[in-house]
């Protein structure tokens, strides 16, 4: 059974941001309207963290993406009253939307803040409804939503390697986020698979998690700048 | 016009006189209330038109004031029954015209606390996922567990020691009798019945202590269970309780002020029990503080960075107002009023009941909104600003809680009656030989 | 007619006695189903039962107090009956 | 019968009237609503007569997720300009074809879009049969008034737990 | 926050709510070509992906476009495309906002408002084309051929451009003019070495990059292939990894990503590269060889009529010792030490200059500076120096066939260049060319042919721009959007979007090889649009004659087919695909194998749009000496050119007298004398008295030069580093919040002498004190639903200042102050 993980480099990492834009096209996410977004509601299934370290002017600005991490040990699943997030034996945290009652507990849980909520029914103008992704469905008022580490790109890879009874390649399956990076920070793969890129880079000297101490094991792994 | 019901010559005619004379005040409380509850009505009726972007809240801080006040109701509940349980218990002879008044808050405060979760829910048309595929594992179905508990359990316990009263309005006859006497299971006062009425009881007040301090301590594990910096902590569950009992007292005493004015029960209600109830208050607001000061402490102390942030920020951020607020309201208020004796009149405890009451709601946005306003990520901070939709939500709240209140006085003696005439008839002899049993020398009295 | 009410009445209690059982039984019900649900997904259906085993045998006894006022009053009501009869 | 309505009339009154309601509620949701297709499509003389088999025409059924609702295209490779039979339905056909307009068919079977289904999956990976779910339409001489089997998750679930297959969330919920 | 507590004191009340159910989402329906919904509805979701160039910045990026039963849905890099190898930025992805706008104009327009009055009705093609052809015919038959002027704000070098030039020059006028013009940024290197060229950088096997404020990964020509270099670099093994110092005002995303970051005070960037050159000669540090032998005007030198001129070096050594340096940039003298040994003893090193080098009123001798760096460690031609591409083997478009009524159009002095004769040196000054229109000089614009781009919102003098274009009888603008300056054409021919048209692009500047992208439609245009293109070609047609003859070509997609049928003769470079990357193709050529034979054209056309473009990653050999292409051949610290065409100025003004060189040199806002002029030296910027800081502007990849302010996702992700959507902001050093009381989060108002905006106030010490630095793209006064009335546009408070050498905007040269706005 294999265990999808990603791996950031923030050696390579320059911050453009086009990891956020992929995923929100990818995911037909919603865009919330102005006055909303000053309210704090924008809806950003990988974020872009920010950390001024040193003093000017030998400044030193740590940026990083930050998707949902996919704990192994998940706070979020555990608190779920309705088994609407959950831990698959693939590893992956689902959200399934039309079982969420919106009670909002696993965002609160979760120590990453990597969960959005649907505050009001998102609206798109008609033209935009055209070029929603097929293989993704859209959210509804009042659903957490979060990154999904584009599992239904797994659904159709799946299909593809057992219609030719193989396994499933490494970087066969791989998120938007992952694929359109322009520095190829992002690795994404099977931590079971030895010969993943994945499973190596983890294992390289600068590999950290995010919180490690909170023993929740993201399985998404940042590898340190070089200095 | 029905003829006029004899109650005068009672002996405790004041207790009747609510029921059966109807006030204009009655009509225009009632229905002042009503219009406030058809407000936050509408108010949530366009809440689940638009969804839950009408509330303050936003991606960072996720919780706000339904979570605020479901805690903050589920508290004040733990006035009645607990403090009537244990005073039973302790056979306290000056509990006989509080307990009644102390169970009725449970019941109606319950049964609002316990509907807040829903007001809260971002989908409450599905909210019977929860029974077709609810997950024990969450401390979300604890709660409706435990709740369903405890509002069973003080309902019955509310209702138990009412049967001998209601036995005396049925036997009062009147519009009504039908009513009283489907309520009063046939009573009728027999030795047999009593004994049953009372080991009922007995066994009751003893199951409910376990549950009423169970539930806040379940609800504080809401908070605790997570991993959020400010609420992983083991303190929060006897926290939680005594902040519910102190509250729940301040609420006791504030109505009991209240109904003496209104229902002239100053006979029934005499200094002595507000004295003795506020100086419980006194000794909550003590435990209340130390208890707040070690959680504190702790954290201090320990001062692990995540940690130190909210504390910092509940400090000096932009709800130090209210942190501040929390501290005088609920310490340094009501220390002063009640522990000099000059200050502890009525109308002193009454201040220090009010001042209470806020201080603990306050308490409880401490609580929940300073550690969600600072995510662990460095993400910016967030700010709640509560929305129309939800202050009108939370006043209908009380509303709801004030006509239930009115209404029961409508319909059943706020002071139990019986319980009053016992406390006469045997009251005195019985605590005499009870004296008499604590003191040395042979047994007396007993047979 | 009096006899007629107090007929209904009594029916009234009755019903309302049993509409509480029905209630307790449908807690208990409903939290089987769930632990049934953990244990069938594997989702930590040791928690569940260790809550089913205090909320199911509370509701019991809250049941059973009941019960027993309802039966102690009637019982003795019947008594009544029969002393005023002889 | 009269002075008894008389009599109670408020009591008739409700009584009647909730028996209306009833009904009503009755014919909305007790009877499966039918589909009707723009064409009496006989699949039985397709398959018969014509001995197709269903991926003659439902081309993708092995190879794409959805199986493809045959239409003009397909359908003219056969039915050229003179009929085969004397059937009206054939005319429609030809009809259809000659004006080059597409046959607006009535989707019978259909699942809602959170949910991901393939054909593929089934068909070609799992080895169903057609008849699994659409039931044997080699005997339908009219195209199915509703589906045979109806694509809900609990049927869903059953089939999967029966075949000992996955029922994780994420396989199907997209 | 502390306004924010007052807020919520305030805000018992609760108006937060009601605004909540007030304004909820961004809803709007406008009627969608119902084929596609229907398409979209009961499709088979049949799955395609057709490779095109992006058109949202000049980047010029390969993308691949995902089609679900042939409606995108999905846009990602094409990843054999070499100038961006499957990588992409933010805007890139929003490009379907684009396509799908619910703003797009959908028909010709004719405006029947006052200019700006945003008043229009629709216009059916013909009648808009005849109209246009019949006022070209007039114009043609009375001689004022030149009095037509073409503005192309696309500022890509495709083949569009060549295109409209070709129209132009046949028409017989000598106004097409690309604004931004990216001659324009080349004028240092032509006044150097001679060559229009911006060269390409070879950080691969550089050891150390000095970039004074240049922004390559956010702002420069093609971000995202500089991107790809820098993760080259960081793939590398630790002892061979390149050295970035990033020198800028600002901690640009090139500065975070840099090994260190210097703040320098905006405009005094030539003065620190004079430094940097005053330790490398004074240590030695510098490649005496080259100098020696392939550069001039680097000693004192004496001319033919026995003059001794200042050279270089004792210019340098002469006025630029550290002390003075530091004085100037606020650079610590230590610090300048530091880099310069570093730059001389790690060579080979490269030093880059531009955006925040560039952008000021002494952007030329800055960049002139700068890029002397380079030829005193001798980067030219040679692993890690930098390196000019060689041009791509398409076909030219055949010759202009010029009527005597063309001849004498374009005999006529250019009106976009200061002076009413053309000043050679630069290409364009929206500057010169609007004070030009406005006072008639030489001769008044009565047609001005609008494409893309939107110089009322870019430029510093939009209030004299806006005048000029009301002046105008006919303007017309070739558009898909109504931007501000649209709602000044009286005619708006709708353009079809990127996605919808055929184009072709080669050679992106500074990209460092050679190639060929071939943009094609995805989709059928939504709308009854036309490619600006076709419609030149068309309106050549109703001209006719040798307007007609000189676009020879039934449409565009056929000129493109002529363009690249060379290509394919001449046997070059590869059609991109997979296993073709550079060192692989290098080794095959070689080897003398010709890489891909291919049977016919149709099918080396079939190859190239199906795999997006086509490259020759090998570099042609020429010597050190092809390079320059000077009067002396030499690399000139002392630009000849430069000196000859300030004398042409002189004689203009009548003799060659002292008080007309001033006259002239004052004219060019020149405050160096004698030799000077005409060697790189710093140039004071304009002093403002009471207006303490300083204020630079800058691009984010999520919206450059505000074109991207119409698709909301962008809108959203504006400040997705600072967490601001839909809203403009200023960075703010935490010193210098504090002397004005500023607190993070608080409003401000940011005043210059020209005007104020409000704006949120971000405090963090990523800007150097004094310095306010604000994004630019917001502000929008039109363009859509989406730009409109969202944050504000810092070049509105900009004082309307200009590089007078080369005519690019001072984006960084206004002094202002700031103030709590309350």
């Amino acid at each position: 059974m294999p265990k999808w993980a990603m791996v950031i480099d923030l050696d390579k990492c320059t911050g453009c941001g086009d990891c956020i834009a992929a995923c929100k096209l990818e995911n037909n996410i919603a865009i919330v309207s102005p006055e909303e977004a000053n309210d704090g509601r924008v809806m950003f299934w990988m974020d872009m963290i920010t950390i001024y370290e040193g003093e000017y002017p030998n400044i030193r600005v740590k940026r990083f993406p930050k998707p949902c991490f996919h704990c192994d040990n998940p706070p979020c699943t555990k608190v779920c009253p309705v088994n609407a997030t959950y831990k698959n034996e693939e590893g992956l945290i689902g959200q399934i939307y039309h079982r969420c009652i919106g009670c909002r507990y696993c965002m609160v849980a979760c120590p990453y803040t990597a969960k959005v909520f649907n505050w009001l029914e998102p609206e798109w103008p008609d033209e935009f409804k055209n070029c929603f992704n097929p293989d993704v469905s859209l959210r509804m008022m009042g659903v957490v939503e979060k990154c999904s580490f584009c599992a239904h790109r797994l659904l159709k890879v799946k299909e593809d390697a057992d219609s030719d009874e193989r396994e499933i390649l490494d970087n066969e399956y791989l998120p938007a986020c992952s694929e359109s990076c322009p520095a190829n920070a992002i690795d994404f793969g099977d931590l079971e698979n030895k010969e993943s890129r994945v499973y190596n880079l983890s294992r390289s000297s600068r590999a950290y998690r995010e919180m490690e101490d909170l023993g929740t094991e993201p399985k998404v792994i940042y590898l340190q700048k070089r200095e | 016009m029905p003829k006029k019901i004899q109650y005068e010559n009672e002996l405790d005619a004041p207790l009747f006189r609510p029921i059966y004379e109807t006030g204009k005040g009655f009509y225009i409380t009632v229905g002042i209330l009503m219009l406030i509850i058809l407000w936050a009505l509408i108010m949530y009726i366009t809440q689940i038109w638009f969804g839950l972007g009408v509330t303050g809240m936003n991606q960072t801080i996720t919780w706000g004031f339904y979570i605020i006040n479901f805690v903050f109701f589920i508290g004040i509940s733990h006035a009645g029954t607990l403090i009537s349980a244990i005073l039973r218990l302790s056979r306290a002879e000056w509990r006989r015209p509080i307990t009644r008044m102390a169970e009725v808050i449970t019941a109606i405060v319950l049964a609002i606390g316990g509907l807040h979760p829903i007001l809260d829910l971002g989908r409450p048309d599905r909210v019977l996922n929860i029974f077709t595929s609810g997950r024990l594992q969450s401390p979300l179905l604890w709660d409706v567990t435990s709740i369903t508990a405890y509002f069973t359990a003080s309902t019955v316990y509310l209702y138990l020691p009412m049967i001998p009263d209601i036995a005396k309005l049925r036997d009062k006859g009147g519009k009504l009798t039908w009513f009283y006497s489907f309520l009063s299971w046939g009573w009728q006062g027999t030795e047999h019945q009593k004994k049953v009425l009372n080991r009922a009881i007995s066994i009751l007040m003893i199951m409910v202590i376990p549950i009423a301090i169970s539930v806040h301590t379940v609800i504080s594990y809401i908070f605790s269970m997570t991993l959020q910096p400010g609420w992983h902590s083991t303190i929060f569950g006897p926290y939680f309780v005594v902040g519910a009992i102190f509250s729940g007292i301040a609420v006791l005493l504030i109505l009991m002020i209240v109904s003496r004015k209104v229902f002239h029960l100053e006979d029934y209600l005499k200094k002595i029990h507000f004295q003795y109830l506020s100086t419980l208050l006194l000794i909550m607001a003590l435990l209340w503080f130390y208890f707040t000061f070690s959680e504190f402490l702790t954290g201090i102390f320990g001062s692990e960075p995540h940690e130190m942030e909210i504390i910092h920020y509940k400090f000096t951020g932009p709800y130090a107002l209210f942190f501040w607020g929390m501290l005088l309201l609920n310490f340094i208020i009501p220390v002063i009023i009640l522990s000099i004796k000059r200050f502890k009149t009525i109308t002193g405890i009454l201040i220090a009941s009010i001042a209470v009451v806020i201080g603990m709601w306050l308490e409880r946005l401490n609580i929940v909104v300073p550690s969600l306003a600072n995510p662990r990520m460095e993400l910016p901070i967030g700010i709640y600003i509560p929305s129309l939709v939800e202050w009108s939500l939370f006043l209908g709240g009380i509303a709801v809680f004030i006509l239930g209140f009115v209404l029961f006085s409508k319909f059943f003696p706020l002071i139990s009656i019986w319980e009053i005439e016992e406390g006469r008839e045997e009251g005195i002899k019985e605590v005499e030989e009870r004296v008499h049993s604590y003191l040395p020398g042979k047994e007396t009295g007993s047979k | 007619m009096n006899s007629m009410q107090n007929k209904i009445i009594a029916m009234a209690q009755l019903v309302s006695f049993l509409a509480m059982w029905i209630f307790v039984i449908g807690i208990i019900i409903w939290i089987i189903n769930l632990i049934s649900i953990s244990v069938e997904l594997q989702d930590a259906p040791g928690v569940s039962l260790g809550i089913s085993l205090v909320a199911i045998p509370v509701f019991i006894t809250l049941a059973c107090i009941l019960t027993y006022a309802y039966f102690g009053f009637k019982k003795n009501t019947s008594n009544l009956k029969n002393h005023s009869e002889d | 019968m009269r002075k008894f309505i008389k009599h109670n009339f408020r009591l008739f009154v409700i009584a009647s009237s909730a028996i209306f309601v009833l009904m009503i509620v009755w014919t909305v949701f007790g009877t499966r609503h039918t589909i009707v297709q723009p064409i009496e499509y006989n699949h039985k003389i397709h398959v018969e007569e014509a001995d197709l088999i269903c991926i003659d025409c439902h081309l993708s059924v092995e190879t794409m997720s959805s199986a493809m609702i045959p239409n003009i295209e397909i359908c003219q490779e056969c039915h050229s300009d003179e009929p085969f039979t004397d059937s009206p339905e054939e005319i429609k056909l030809l009809k259809y074809i000659e004006e080059e307009e597409h046959i607006p068919w009535q989707k019978i079977y259909s699942v809602p879009d959170h949910v991901y289904f393939s054909h593929r999956r089934h068909v070609s990976i799992g080895d169903l049969e057609c008849s699994n779910c659409h039931g044997n339409v080699e005997e339908l001489e009219s195209p199915a008034p509703y589906p045979s089997w109806e694509p809900t998750m609990d049927n869903c679930i059953d089939c999967h737990k029966q075949y000992k297959v996955t029922f994780d969330c994420l396989s199907c919920h997209r | 926050m502390e306004i924010k507590r007052r807020e919520f004191l305030k805000l018992l009340g609760g108006v937060s709510g009601a605004v909540a159910i007030g304004t909820y989402g961004c809803n709007q329906v406008i009627d969608v070509p119902e084929r596609l919904i229907e398409l979209a509805k009961k499709g088979l979701g049949i799955e395609t992906w057709k490779n095109t160039i992006c058109g949202q910045c000049p980047a010029g990026c390969g993308i691949k476009v995902r089609l679900v039963d042939d409606i995108p849905v999905y846009i990602k890099g094409n990843p054999l495309y070499p100038v961006n190898q499957g990588g992409m930025c933010p805007s890139g992805h929003s490009a379907l906002e684009v396509l799908f706008n619910p703003d797009r104009i959908k028909e010709p327009l004719k405006r029947i408002g006052i200019p700006g009055s945003n008043k229009w009705e629709p216009l059916s093609w013909e009648e808009a084309l005849q109209k246009i052809a019949d006022f070209l015919i007039k114009q043609r038959r009375n001689n004022k051929s030149h009095q037509v002027a073409f503005l192309d704000g696309s500022e890509q070098n495709s083949l569009m451009s060549e295109h409209i030039a070709q129209f132009m020059k046949a028409y017989g006028s000598p106004n097409y003019y690309q604004y931004p013009s990216v001659k324009n940024d080349s004028v240092p290197y032509l006044l150097l070495q001679g060559t229009q060229q911006i060269p390409s950088y070879d950080f691969l096997n550089t050891k150390y990059v000095l970039s004074f404020g240049s922004n390559f990964l956010e702002e420069g020509y093609s971000p995202i292939y500089y991107t790809k270099l820098y993760t080259h670099l960081k793939e590398l093994t630790e002892k061979k990894r390149t050295r970035f110092v990033q020198i800028d005002s600002r901690m640009s995303l090139t500065a975070i990503n840099a090994d260190r970051w210097i703040p320098i005070r905006p405009g005094t960037y030539g003065a620190l590269a004079l430094g940097v050159a005053y330790i490398l000669i004074r240590e030695e540090l510098y490649d005496n060889e080259f100098v020696s032998k392939h550069t001039f005007g680097f000693e004192d030198w004496v001319d033919n009529e026995g003059y001794t001129h200042l050279g270089f070096k004792s210019n340098v050594i002469g006025n630029y010792y550290p002390e003075q340096v530091s004085k100037i940039t606020g650079v610590p003298g230590e610090t300048i030490l530091e880099i310069a040994r570093e730059l001389g003893n790690n060579k080979p090193s490269l030093v880059l200059g531009d955006q925040g080098s560039a952008d000021n009123t002494n952007g030329t001798y800055s960049q002139m500076a700068i890029h002397s760096l380079n030829a005193l460690l001798g980067n030219f031609g040679k692993e890690g120096g930098l390196y000019f591409t060689d041009q791509p083997p398409l076909a030219e478009l055949p010759r202009v066939q010029e009527d005597e009524l063309a001849v004498k159009g374009n005999s006529q002095p250019p009106i976009g260049c200061t002076y009413n004769t053309s000043f050679k040196i630069m290409d364009f000054s929206i500057n010169s060319f609007t004070k030009n229109i406005l006072s008639d000089n030489p001769y008044p614009v009565s047609v001005l042919f609008l494409y893309k781009g939107n110089p009322l919102f870019n430029a510093l003098n939009h209030h004299d721009l806006a005048e000029a274009l009301k002046k105008i009888p006919l303007v017309i603008s070739f558009d898909s959007f109504l931007t501000e300056t649209s709602e000044y054409a009286d005619i708006i021919l709708p353009d079809h979007t990127f996605l919808e048209k055929w184009d072709e692009y080669s050679n992106i500047p500074s990209v460092g090889f050679n190639h060929v992208g071939i943009q094609q439609p995805v989709i059928e245009p939504l709308f009854d649009t036309r490619n600006s293109a076709n419609i030149l070609i068309e309106l050549g047609d109703k001209i006719g004659g040798t307007v007609s003859g000189s676009l020879p070509f039934e449409n565009f997609e056929k000129e493109i087919k002529f363009r690249v049928e060379k290509i394919y003769r001449s046997g070059e470079g590869a059609i991109i695909s997979e296993g073709l990357k550079g060192d692989w193709l290098e080794y095959l050529q070689q080897r003398g194998w010709q890489v891909g034979r291919y049977n016919s054209f149709d099918e080396f056309w079939k190859l190239i749009t199906k795999h997006g473009g086509w490259w020759n990653p090998i570099k042609k050999e020429k010597g050190i000496k092809n390079i320059f292409k000077t009067s002396s051949g030499k690399f000139e610290f002392y630009s000849q050119l430069l000196k000859e065409w300030t004398d042409e100025l002189v004689l203009m003004k009548g003799n060659d007298s002292h008080q007309n060189r001033e006259l002239v040199l004052s004219e060019l806002n020149i405050n160096a004398r004698g030799d000077q002029v005409y060697l790189p030296h710093y140039e004071a910027v304009p002093v403002d008295e009471h207006m303490p800081l300083y204020l630079t502007t800058y691009k984010l990849l999520t919206n450059r030069n505000g074109q991207s302010s119409n698709q909301p996702m962008m809108q959203e992700m504006f400040g997705y580093t600072s967490h601001q959507s839909w809203n403009t902001w200023a960075e703010i050093h935490p010193a210098t919040a504090k002397d004005y009381g500023i607190s993070n989060e608080d409003y401000i108002w940011v005043e210059s002498s020209t005007g104020s905006i409000k704006l949120k106030a971000i405090v963090n010490p990523v800007v150097m004190p004094n310095v306010v630095a604000i994004p630019f793209g917001l502000g929008h006064t039109s363009f859509g639903r989406y730009a409109k009335g969202h944050g504000v546009n810092p070049n509105s408070v900009m004082k309307n200042l200009y590089d007078s050498l080369n005519g690019n905007p001072a984006l960084q040269a206004t002094k202002i102050t700031i103030s709590l706005a309350t």
